[in-house]
This record gives structure tokens, C-alpha cells and sequence, in this order.
């Protein structure tokens, strides 16, 4: 008996509880992804660029002496206002012929390359690492998680709703799935489709950004850590069906459990395979993933 | 008020309109009739900005709109109610609403609300099935949204395409008679309409298309009109 | 007369030149990685060539001949690395090549070196193999191997913990599996009781799944051989999770480095790893050695601008011994060659191509490597296992 | 619309034309890219140089891959971002039989062209579900699996790779070519891709080659019984079902890359897949973008470590102003001067 309530305590237990701010991080990374997907069809290869972009702002402005806590404010506008430029003056342009798929993947694979390179260019190669504004460890349940990483699940759960309700519950979330679903019908009921898309981008791209924000005092900041989550990320929202919010905090949830869980099983090198293995899968047996598209739920 | 001069469309290698002229006045609602194929949807299209004419000059309340964006379009005062009434999927009832607002997006709160107010006073059904999904309604309901969500944004001129179609003739009946109300409120409509004898019945004025064009315009209210009318687009 | 002035100075100018080169400058290819994962190491590598190669010229250069670097970009890539050797060989004509981080770009450049016949030098890569059984006649290495750096922390753990419970962590590619396996043996050989073990994948972004194991095994000592940004990420999460405080962390000479220090901040304290330098080490080399490196590169040498300092210093000894850059002159010159580097004197072994120095066993305390424990050379290289040559 | 019988033939006509002056106008190119590998073979040559032979024999192997890339986004519209998979499967294949079992370039070359085949086979059937963006998704899932199990079995050398693969000798009967000589190594290679681009270049235009194309136009339209009538015209696809008709045609594109990887053995291991926008329908176009970023990339890379900036934005760049390719911009320039009488229509067509 004592012997499995010291497993669960040391091994399950902490594994689920690790496993959980992993997935609340991953899920960050998802959600920007998916609504860019979700709308505008772009499969956006710079997401993880935009999440080391905001990673590195936030770096560069705890060393001029600004607060953590309004870095968190600050460092989401200003990649919205990124984001949006970025559509206007990059995807927009690819964004009305036929290929499009294909041609805002490459757009934005080339951007990803020159960002990595630009990073090393403004900030060197080596990492950085602000200092984490909650300090220290709480036991609950006889399992350690750090308060820092505590505050991420509480915050991340937070914006995840915050997210669900703006796209499902606001007048400005109907004019986004209104576009995502019929742009022509959308734009003759006067729904200015052309700024939404921007805005939408902008959006997804301040999500990337706060989550570089919320998790460079756990995972630092180098030039190449956009490409940490990404493929999880991606992962995470083929699984959960593209463009689904729910789907994203599902497929996250459970794919970063079953990470965690099996990394005590099989050599944790070989958790990233079966992650990937589920996703192609999944990609073979239901494309459109777990829940449909957004504004399915 | 809608002025349309010579107005050329085409879609990829095929020449649609080849050359339609005509114009829409105040307070009229004019009938649009052809056979299929011969390009009316492609002028509704046209003057709500999905396609962009080739040639030719559109003038709406004496503001040249040939190629401006659907929803610049929109926001100058005209309504669509499209061919397959494109209701938004993953949108509730209200939802499909509230973006038929964004019309006049600068209108007070108030306002808005006024109007949503109506328009469920107006379609009562609507209102009972507000907060489910636009495309679970039939399809007779879905019309019906289809044209509130356009009339709540208060628009100066209404484009209507194929509205009974695909409906039983006892809904059909109900969507004339809307648009029949219209008309007496003065709100100029332009319909397209593959049943034209009932289409006939709420229209002031008619138009003939063959081939792209304009062949004929009549008097709704004229039986020698109407014959002719008949020639033209049967055979 | 302005004009016969010019032409005054430029005879002059000539005159000096001729003087001074006589002959072509001795051109040294260096292939690093200056981007990428590794390009923190490479920064080093080229601090460390630039300099050493500077003082030299200033002092007449090697027999007279000027030395030039000829820098490449190797991505820690081993099939660019290739490519970019055969480019030095061939285009550059380079007479000596240097440079390379990791193992696999080093061996493959070794056998570039054999196919053009030319000798190559490693100053970072720690794989044992490479004076092993993977030992090249075209390959020497002047920093300590793997197994150096274990046998002084072996050397040290035992001395502080008699025969403590060991817990591995080591990243997931050959260089980590073999530095975790060859300190494992010798801390076991000296009476280490190891608790678990686990590799976790390169680029880990979260360590916290490896935890639970962790504590659940309550281990005396943790070692660790990942690196670069892994190391971050490793130690702060460590600390994060409060399970630092009653464990004494040790690792490879890899793992915590001047670059990555900073990031780790205070996790990284106390910290303990055997190492072939420090920039501490108390002697007037490396005393000059350290002030002249923060001069002219504001940043602190570590052990990989050291030893590839240190390499051109053995580059020279060697050509003066030799008399001459011939490939086989310049090998034996090489083999069994003493020279004096801010490590101390080293000693390159004839049988293997394994330099041989002191080795310390160096804590971190308040972001500086302080020397706590001296190993012997002789004691820490072990024996030769070369075979081919 | 104007669908009349009259149209019908002329469109018909000019389409042909242009598949005319289109063939032209690859053939001119694909000339001018021989001719120019022999006159750089020649000039190297003299010059005693290694390096740059190894440069430009690296991107005739990548002009292969990229040829591979281009069967299929070009051809079918399908995005395979995962080619490294076959690339580096060959080059392990092709290693292992050289290490482990014959010394000889043929062997390992049939043994090669069969197992990447079987592996196209294998890949097809899961991948080919997806369509578009699915598709790409796929692939690169795929890509990933086969890359972290590959780095993570210890047998095939892991990270490291496999290493002391033997010089080959390239036996052709009546003389041979040493590997190691960068001459003949880069002929060998030459000549390869070359056969490889007549091979490809001839496989689209026959019935089966329209297939592929019929696929790509399928993608909206769903003319099934067009491309089942298609199909038994190309004779290998007798009445197989809908999910199955695509099935073979990974195979080749497959095969080949595998191919390229078997020849560009002394180097083997991951190899990033360039991706290249520049060679939609035209295979040519494969050929002079391969050498371009070859050549690009080893020439900003010595002039500047940052060189993944100005790559990524000529990358950038040609997909925003040339997205139908380097020779989607200069074939319709060449057509023009070549065969002045092929009209528009085939452009909509």
C-alpha cells in the first residue's frame, strides 16, 4: 500500500502535474495556431519565430527595468500590431490566389529562417533567462510544483477562456468565424473582411507572444527555441481538428499526459516518435481531427 | 439610384455580361428574368462587389462602387440576399443578426438594439430560434433570416436572388408577401426570380436578359409587357 | 618631391613586408560552428585562434611566416563540416585544420585530413573515440578527453561523499550516453552506488517529467552531461522545483560554460564539474592569458578559448621542431611534443594523439569556476587504446 | 458560357501547341543546363579543383531531390515536406550495402531503387488519404517519426551516423569511374540526372503522366470517371478504387530521391530539404533552382554567417513575385520567342 502512494506521490503524481503546465504552455502555442489556420486557412511556419520574438522582447525590457508583470501587457500589443503589419504587408499579398496554401506556408517558412538568423544577429547566440517573479515551491498532495508553474496553469486556463469567449461570444468573434466561413457572405452583411484577417493574424501572433512572455522564465530564450513547441504545437492541432479551440485544449491536454505518462515507460527520446506517430494517424483515419472546424465548438 | 451603364463581367475565359445597362429607381422594385446561364447572378455578383466588372460604369445614388470591396458596398446601403441564402454556418440565429448590423457599424448602441427588437418583432420565428444555429432552420426559415439580417442593417436598396427556390410553394408564398411589404414600405428591391409569374406579381418593372444583356425592359402591370416578356425567355 | 616622398613610404612599406613574410603566410583553416546550437562554443574557438594567432604575428610569426585563419561555418553539422575542410584543403590551401566542436564533425573532418593528407587538431570534441578506436595518424587532440574530465570528478566525488548514491541524466546522442557511461564506470569502480538513470532527448524544453524518478530515487549526487541551452533549462528547472537543496550536482566540462552561466544565474552555484582549465587557475600565464582575452573580447575565456589558444601555440612548437609544414615531419614533430599553454605544460602522447595535462575539479561559486581539487595527468588520461597506428 | 464544338477544337489546338513549345522550351533549357555543366566540368578540370566539383555534384544530387519535389507539388499540387525521409533512406540503404554487403554501385543502386520504391509504397498508402495542407502535414509527421527513429537506434550509428562506408568504383563494362575523382564522380552524377530528368520528362507525357496532372486538376472538380478513362489508358491502373488510384504514383518520385541519395553517398545523414518555390510545372526549373541555392548558399555563407537571413528573403521574395518558379518566368518568355503561334488559352486551360 505505502509503496503505491509513494509511486503516485513520486512518480504519477508529479508526472500528471508536470505534464499539465506542459500542456497548459502547449496549448498557448496551439491556440494562435489554430485560429490562424481556422480563419484564414494559413498554415503559419513563423509561429514559433513570433513566439521567441515575444520571449526576447520581454528579455529586452526586464533589462531596461521594466516590471514582469507589465511586460506581460505590453509585449502582446506590440506583436499585435507585428502581426497585423506582417499580414498586411507579407501574407495578404499571396493570400487571393489559388495556392495559397501552399504559397503562406513557404512565406512564412522563409520568415521563420530570417528571424532565427536575425535573433542570433540582435541578440547572439547564447540564452537568456529573466528571472522568475514568483519564486519558490508548493506541496500539494505531497506533490512539488513550483509556483511559477502553478500561476501559468491558473493564467493559461485563464486565457484560454478569455480566447473561447472573444470568439464565441462576442459580436467581433461572429465577424471572425463569419469570415473564416463565407468571406463574400461576411463581407456584403458589411464585416470589413480584409482588416478581420489582419486582425486575426495580429491576434494569433500576440497569443504567440504572450505565451513566449508566460514561459521564458521556465524554458529561457535563444535564437532557435521557436522551434521547442512548435511541432507539438502543430501536432496538437492537427489532432484537435484545425482551426477548433476545443479541440486544441483537448488534443493538448491529453497528447502532453500521454508524453509525460509514457516517458516513465519507454526512453523519453522516443516520446517525441509516438507523439507523431498518433498525429499521423489520426491525419489517416479523421483529417479534420478530433472536433471540426472553428465555429464548430 | 442604381445606375448600371454597359456593364461588362467576365469569369475566367468566359464573357458573362456583355454590356448590361439599366438603372433601378426610388421606391421600385424591379424583376430580373432570363433563362439559365445567361448571366443574372453574375450581375447581382457584380453589384455587390463579388466580381469585378470588366468595363463599364456602376453607379450607386450617383457614386461610381464598380470595384469598390463587397462590404464597402454594403456599408453605401446595399442588402444581399444571395442565391442559396448563405447563411453562416457555426453562427447562431442572433449571431447571423448582429453582423447584418455592420452595415451601419457607427449606429448607437441603442439603435442597434432597436432594430434587432424589430426584426425579431417583424419575424417572430426568428426570435423563438434566436440562439440556434443559423443552418439547422429549414429552409424556409433560413430565407426569411437570410433577408432580416440584411433588413436590420436598414439598407437603401435590397438585391434579392432566387428566394423561393428550393422552398415549398406555401413558404414561397410567405417570401413574396415579405417582399411585397417592401415595396409598400419603399424599400427598392432587385429580383432575381425563376418563378416569374409570382415574381411578376410584386414587381413594378422587369428586365429581359439574353446572352449577357439587356433585351427588353416592361411594365410589370402591362399584359403585352408580360407576353412579350414570356417569348423571350421561354422557347 | 611630394610624389618622391610616397614613393619613399611605399618602398618602405614593400621593403618591411618582404621582411617579414618570407615566403607565404601559413594559412590555418578553422572549421566551427559560428551559427546554431554550438555557436556559443565557436565564438570562443575563434577568440581564442584570433588571439593566440595575433601574438604570434606580433611576435614574427611561425620561422618567419605570417599566420593567417581561414574561418568556416560548420553548423555543427557533420556533413557540411566535410564539406567545408574540403573546401579549406582544396580552394584555401590551408596547412592545418581546426576547429571542429562536435565529435561526428571531427571525425569526419579527420578523414577529410586523411584524404589530403594534412593534419587536423581538435580543441573541443571530447568523444573518447576519437583517440580511441576511431584514432586517426591525421588527428591530434590538445584538450582533455571525456574521461579526463570524469577520473579528476571521480577523483574529487569520492574524496567528499565516500561511495555516494549517483543519479544520471544525460542528453540522448552518442557524446552524452558515452560521457554519462565512462564517468558511471569509474565512479562505480571507486565505490559510487548508482540510483537511476535517464536520457533525455537533445533540446529538451522540460526536464520536470524526470523528476519524480529523481526524487523518488533520492540520490546524494547528480550527474549531468547535457549542454548549451539544455543546461539552462536543466538547472533552473531544478531549482524551480526546489530539488537542488539537498543535492550535489556534478557534470561534464560541457555543461556549465561561461556562455550558458548567466542564463543559469544562481541555479548554477555550487556546482561542481572536472575540468582542464579554469580561468581562476593561478599562474602568470594564465593570468595574462584571462586579462588579455577580457581586453580584447570583453567576455571571460572558458575552456574552449583556451585550449584552442593553446592549439596554435602547439601548431608552432611543433613547425619549429620540425623545420618545416611537410605533413610527416610535422606529425612526428607533433608526437610526444611538451609545450606550455595557461593550462600548464602539456604533453602530447605519441601513441594516441591525446594530449596529457593537469586536471582540477572546479565549483561554481557566484558565477566564477573555483578550483577546489588538483588530479595529476598521468593519473586522469588512462591508458592508450589507439590500435591503428 | 461559350462551349461550343468550334471552341472546344481550337482550345484543344493551342493547348496542344503550347505542350509543344512548352516541351521546346524545356528542352532548350535543359541543353543550355548540360552544356554548361560540361564547360564548368571542363574549366574545373584544368584547374585542378576539387572543391567546387564537390560543390556543384551536391547540387546536381539536390537537383534530383528537387526533381522529386517538383513530380509531385508541380504536377499534382501536392506539398511532400517530408523528402528528406526518402533522401536519407537511400543514402542509409545505399550505405549499408556498400558496408555490409557489396562494394558495388550497382548493388547498391538496384537495392536502393527497390527498397525507396517499396518505401513510396508504403508512405503513399498512409499519405495519399490527406489532401492539400493534410498532405503536407503528413509528410512532414512522417519525415519526423522515421528521422528520431533513425537518430535514435544506436545499430545505424545514431547521431553520428554511419561512418567508413568504402570509395565505390562505378563499373560501366567497358571502363569505370572512381567515386573518389571528382570528375568522374561529378559525370557519373551528371549523367544520372540527366537520364532521371529524360526519364521524368518523358513519364509526363504519357497517358500516366496526364494522370498526375488529371489529379491535381481533380482536386476541386471530382471528374472521377475522366480520370478512371485516364487510367485505363495508362493501362496500370485497371479498376482500382478512388482511394487507390493515386497509390502508384508516389512510387517513382520515391524511388528517385532514394536514387540521389544512393549517389551522394560519401556524405550521408539528415539533409535539409530546400523547398524550393521555383519549379512549379516545370521539371527543368528543378535543375537551375537546385545550382542556384547550392551556388547562392555557399556563396553567402562565406561572405556573411548570417547568410540564412538574405537566402530566406530571395526565398521570400520569388514567392511573392515569381510564384509559378524561376521557369514558370522564363519558359513563357522563351515560348514566345520560340514558338511564336502558340496562343493564351493554354494558360487558362
Amino acid at each position: 500500500m505505502t509503496e503505491i502512494l509513494e509511486s503516485l506521490q513520486f512518480v504519477y503524481g508529479p508526472q500528471v502535474a508536470n505534464g499539465l503546465a506542459i500542456g497548459v504552455a502547449v496549448i498557448l502555442m496551439a491556440l494562435g495556431l489554430t485560429i490562424i489556420f481556422g480563419l484564414l486557412d494559413v498554415i503559419n511556419m513563423s509561429h514559433g519565430e513570433f513566439y521567441a520574438l515575444g520571449a526576447y522582447l520581454a528579455v529586452t525590457l526586464v533589462g531596461q527595468g521594466v516590471n514582469f508583470w507589465l511586460c506581460l501587457a505590453l509585449v502582446p500589443v506590440a506583436m499585435a500590431a507585428i502581426g497585423y503589419f506582417t499580414e498586411r504587408a507579407l501574407i495578404q499579398r499571396v493570400f487571393h490566389t489559388k495556392d495559397r496554401h501552399i504559397l503562406t506556408l513557404l512565406l512564412t517558412f522563409g520568415l521563420a529562417i530570417i528571424a532565427e538568423d536575425a535573433f542570433k544577429l540582435a541578440y547572439g547566440p547564447n540564452p537568456y533567462k529573466p528571472e522568475s517573479p514568483i519564486s519558490g515551491a508548493s506541496e500539494i498532495l505531497g506533490i512539488m510544483l513550483p509556483n511559477y508553474r502553478l500561476f501559468l496553469i491558473a493564467a493559461g486556463g485563464a486565457i484560454i477562456v478569455a480566447v473561447w469567449l472573444v470568439v464565441y461570444r462576442t459580436t467581433l468573434g461572429a465577424m471572425v468565424r463569419a469570415a473564416a466561413w463565407d468571406k463574400n457572405m461576411a463581407a456584403s452583411l458589411g464585416v470589413p473582411v480584409e482588416r478581420v484577417y489582419a486582425g486575426t493574424f495580429a491576434f494569433g501572433v500576440a497569443l504567440a507572444g504572450l505565451s513566449g512572455v508566460l514561459l521564458a522564465p521556465i524554458y529561457s530564450v535563444f535564437p532557435t527555441m521557436g522551434k521547442d513547441f512548435i511541432l507539438m504545437a502543430f501536432t496538437v492541432v492537427i489532432v484537435g481538428g484545425m482551426g477548433s479551440i476545443k479541440g486544441a485544449v483537448i488534443a493538448g491536454l491529453v497528447l502532453t499526459q500521454i508524453q509525460s505518462i509514457s516517458s516513465l515507460f519507454i526512453s523519453p527520446v522516443w516520446s517525441d516518435p509516438l507523439v507523431f506517430g498518433i498525429m499521423v494517424l489520426f491525419l489517416m483515419v479523421r483529417p479534420q481531427g478530433l472536433a471540426g472546424r472553428l465555429g464548430h465548438g | 439610384m442604381l445606375e448600371l451603364d454597359a456593364i461588362h463581367t467576365h469569369y475566367g475565359l468566359s464573357h458573362v455580361l456583355q454590356g448590361v445597362s439599366f438603372t433601378v429607381a426610388k421606391g421600385e422594385v424591379v424583376g430580373l428574368f432570363g433563362r439559365n446561364g445567361v448571366g443574372k447572378t453574375t450581375l447581382i455578383k457584380t453589384v455587390a462587389g463579388w466580381v469585378r466588372p470588366s468595363s463599364g460604369r456602376l453607379r450607386f445614388e450617383g457614386e461610381d462602387i464598380a470595384g469598390l470591396a463587397s462590404d464597402r458596398i454594403c456599408r453605401r446601403g446595399i442588402g444581399l440576399v444571395p442565391e442559396d441564402r448563405r447563411v453562416l454556418p457555426g453562427l447562431t440565429v442572433e449571431e447571423n443578426l448582429r453582423l447584418g448590423l455592420m452595415q451601419a457599424p457607427g449606429r448607437a448602441k441603442a439603435e442597434a438594439a432597436r432594430a434587432m427588437q424589430r426584426t425579431f418583432e417583424r419575424f417572430p420565428r426568428l426570435a423563438e430560434r434566436r440562439s440556434q444555429m443559423g443552418t439547422t432552420l429549414s429552409g424556409g426559415e433560413q430565407q426569411m433570416l437570410a433577408i432580416a439580417r440584411v433588413l436590420v442593417g436598414a439598407p437603401r436598396l435590397l438585391l434579392i436572388d432566387e428566394p423561393s427556390e428550393g422552398l415549398a410553394p406555401m413558404i414561397a408564398d410567405e417570401i413574396f408577401a415579405l417582399i411585397h411589404e417592401l415595396r409598400a414600405e419603399g424599400i427598392p428591391v432587385l429580383l432575381v426570380e425563376q418563378n416569374v409569374m409570382r415574381a411578376l406579381e410584386v414587381c413594378d418593372r422587369f428586365l429581359a436578359l439574353e446572352r449577357g444583356a439587356v433585351v427588353f425592359q416592361g411594365d410589370a402591370r402591362s399584359s403585352a409587357d408580360r407576353q412579350r416578356l414570356i417569348e423571350v425567355i421561354a422557347v | 618631391m611630394k610624389t618622391l616622398k610616397i614613393c619613399a613610404a611605399l618602398a618602405a612599406v614593400f621593403a618591411a613586408g618582404q621582411v617579414q613574410a618570407q615566403g607565404a603566410p601559413i594559412k590555418i583553416g578553422v572549421v566551427t560552428p559560428l551559427t546554431g546550437t554550438y555557436a556559443g562554443i565557436g565564438q570562443q574557438v575563434k577568440w581564442g585562434i584570433d588571439m593566440a594567432i595575433k601574438e604570434i604575428n606580433d611576435k614574427g610569426g611561425i620561422m618567419g611566416r605570417k599566420v593567417e585563419a581561414i574561418y568556416e561555418d560548420e553548423e555543427a553539422n557533420p556533413n557540411v563540416a566535410v564539406q567545408k575542410a574540403e573546401k579549406l584543403f582544396q580552394v584555401s590551401k590551408v596547412d592545418f585544420l581546426t576547429g571542429t566542436v562536435n565529435s561526428g564533425s571531427t571525425l569526419a573532418v579527420g578523414q577529410v585530413a586523411e584524404r589530403n593528407q594534412r593534419l587536423a587538431a581538435t580543441t573541443v570534441s571530447f568523444s573518447d573515440a576519437i583517440t580511441g578506436d576511431k584514432c586517426s595518424p591525421n588527428v591530434f587532440r590538445v584538450n582533455a578527453k571525456a574521461g579526463m574530465q570524469s577520473a579528476a570528478l571521480v577523483e574529487w566525488m569520492v574524496k567528499e561523499k565516500p561511495s555516494p548514491s549517483v543519479f544520471y541524466l544525460g542528453p540522448d546522442y552518442e557524446m552524452g550516453r558515452s560521457t554519462v557511461a565512462a564517468f558511471k564506470s569509474a565512479a562505480e569502480k571507486r565505490g559510487a552506488k548508482s540510483v537511476g538513470e535517464v536520457f533525455a532527448p537533445l533540446d529538451n524544453k522540460d526536464y520536470s517529467p524526470f523528476f519524480g524518478q529523481i526524487r523518488a530515487a533520492r540520490p546524494q549526487v547528480l550527474y549531468t552531461s547535457v549542454a548549451g541551452n539544455d543546461t539552462v533549462r536543466f538547472m533552473s528547472q531544478l531549482a524551480e522545483f526546489g530539488l537542488a537543496k539537498n543535492l550535489q550536482i556534478v557534470g561534464a566540462a560541457g555543461t556549465v560554460t561561461a556562455q550558458n552561466m548567466k542564463a543559469i544565474g544562481k541555479a548554477a552555484d555550487g556546482y561542481v564539474t572536472g575540468a582542464a582549465y579554469s580561468a581562476e587557475l593561478d599562474n602568470p600565464a594564465n593570468k595574462k592569458f584571462v586579462a588579455d582575452f577580457k581586453a580584447a573580447w570583453k567576455a571571460d575565456p572558458d575552456l574552449y578559448g583556451v585550449d584552442s589558444y593553446g592549439v596554435m601555440y602547439f601548431y608552432k612548437a611543433a613547425v619549429e621542431k620540425a623545420g618545416s609544414t611537410d605533413t610527416d615531419k610535422l606529425r612526428t614533430a607533433m608526437r610526444g611534443l611538451e609545450w606550455q599553454t595557461p593550462q600548464g605544460k602539456k604533453t602530447m602522447r605519441a601513441g594516441d594523439h591525446q594530449a596529457i595535462q593537469d586536471m582540477y575539479a572546479v565549483k561554481v561559486t557566484g558565477g566564477k569556476f573555483q578550483i577546489i581539487a588538483k588530479v595529476p595527468g598521468e593519473a586522469a588520461v588512462g591508458p592508450d587504446t589507439c590500435t591503428r597506428f | 458560357m461559350a462551349d461550343t464544338p468550334a471552341t472546344r477544337v481550337a482550345v484543344r489546338t493551342a493547348v496542344a501547341a503550347n505542350e509543344r513549345a512548352d516541351a521546346l522550351g524545356d528542352g532548350v533549357l535543359a541543353g543550355a543546363f548540360v552544356a554548361l555543366a560540361l564547360v564548368f566540368a571542363a574549366v574545373a578540370a584544368a584547374s585542378g579543383d576539387t572543391f567546387f566539383f564537390r560543390l556543384a555534384t551536391e547540387a546536381l544530387i539536390l537537383a534530383g531531390v528537387a526533381m522529386a519535389v517538383d513530380l509531385l507539388l508541380g504536377y499534382t499540387g501536392l506539398l511532400s515536406l517530408g523528402h528528406a525521409l526518402f533522401f536519407g533512406f537511400g543514402a542509409y540503404v545505399s550505405a549499408l550495402v556498400l558496408k555490409h554487403w557489396s562494394p558495388s554501385f550497382w548493388a547498391a543502386i538496384g537495392v536502393t531503387f527497390a527498397a525507396a520504391a517499396l518505401l513510396g509504397v508504403v508512405a503513399g498508402f498512409i499519405a495519399i488519404r490527406a489532401r492539400g495542407v493534410y498532405f503536407a502535414l503528413i509528410t512532414f509527421g512522417l519525415a519526423q517519426v522515421v528521422f528520431k527513429a533513425v537518430y535514435n537506434t544506436r545499430e545505424l550509428g545514431g547521431s553520428d551516423g554511419i561512418i567508413g562506408i568504402p570509395q565505390i568504383r562505378v563499373e560501366f563494362g567497358l571502363f569505370s569511374v572512381q567515386a573518389s575523382s571528382p570528375l568522374g564522380f561529378f559525370l557519373v552524377t551528371l549523367v544520372f540526372v540527366m537520364l532521371l530528368y529524360a526519364a521524368l520528362a518523358w513519364l509526363m507525357r504519357t497517358p500516366f503522366g496526364r494522370l498526375l496532372v488529371a489529379i491535381r486538376a481533380n482536386e476541386s472538380a471530382r471528374a472521377l470517371p475522366g480520370i478512371l478513362a485516364l487510367a485505363r489508358q495508362a493501362g496500370g491502373l485497371r479498376d482500382r478504387g478512388r482511394g487507390r488510384r493515386a497509390l502508384r504514383q508516389p512510387v517513382p518520385h520515391a524511388a528517385r530521391p532514394g536514387v540521389a541519395g544512393a549517389a551522394g553517398l560519401p556524405d550521408i545523414g539528415q539533409r535539409r530539404d530546400h523547398g524550393h518555390p521555383r519549379r512549379r510545372r516545370h521539371l527543368v526549373g528543378a535543375l537551375y533552382g537546385a545550382v542556384i541555392l547550392t551556388g547562392l548558399k555557399s556563396v553567402i555563407g562565406t561572405w556573411t554567417e548570417h547568410h540564412l537571413i538574405i537566402i530566406g528573403a530571395l526565398f521570400m521574395l520569388s514567392v511573392i513575385f515569381l510564384p509559378k518558379g524561376f521557369a514558370g518566368y522564363v519558359l513563357p518568355r522563351l515560348r514566345r520567342r520560340f514558338a511564336p503561334g502558340a496562343g493564351k488559352p493554354g494558360e487558362g486551360a
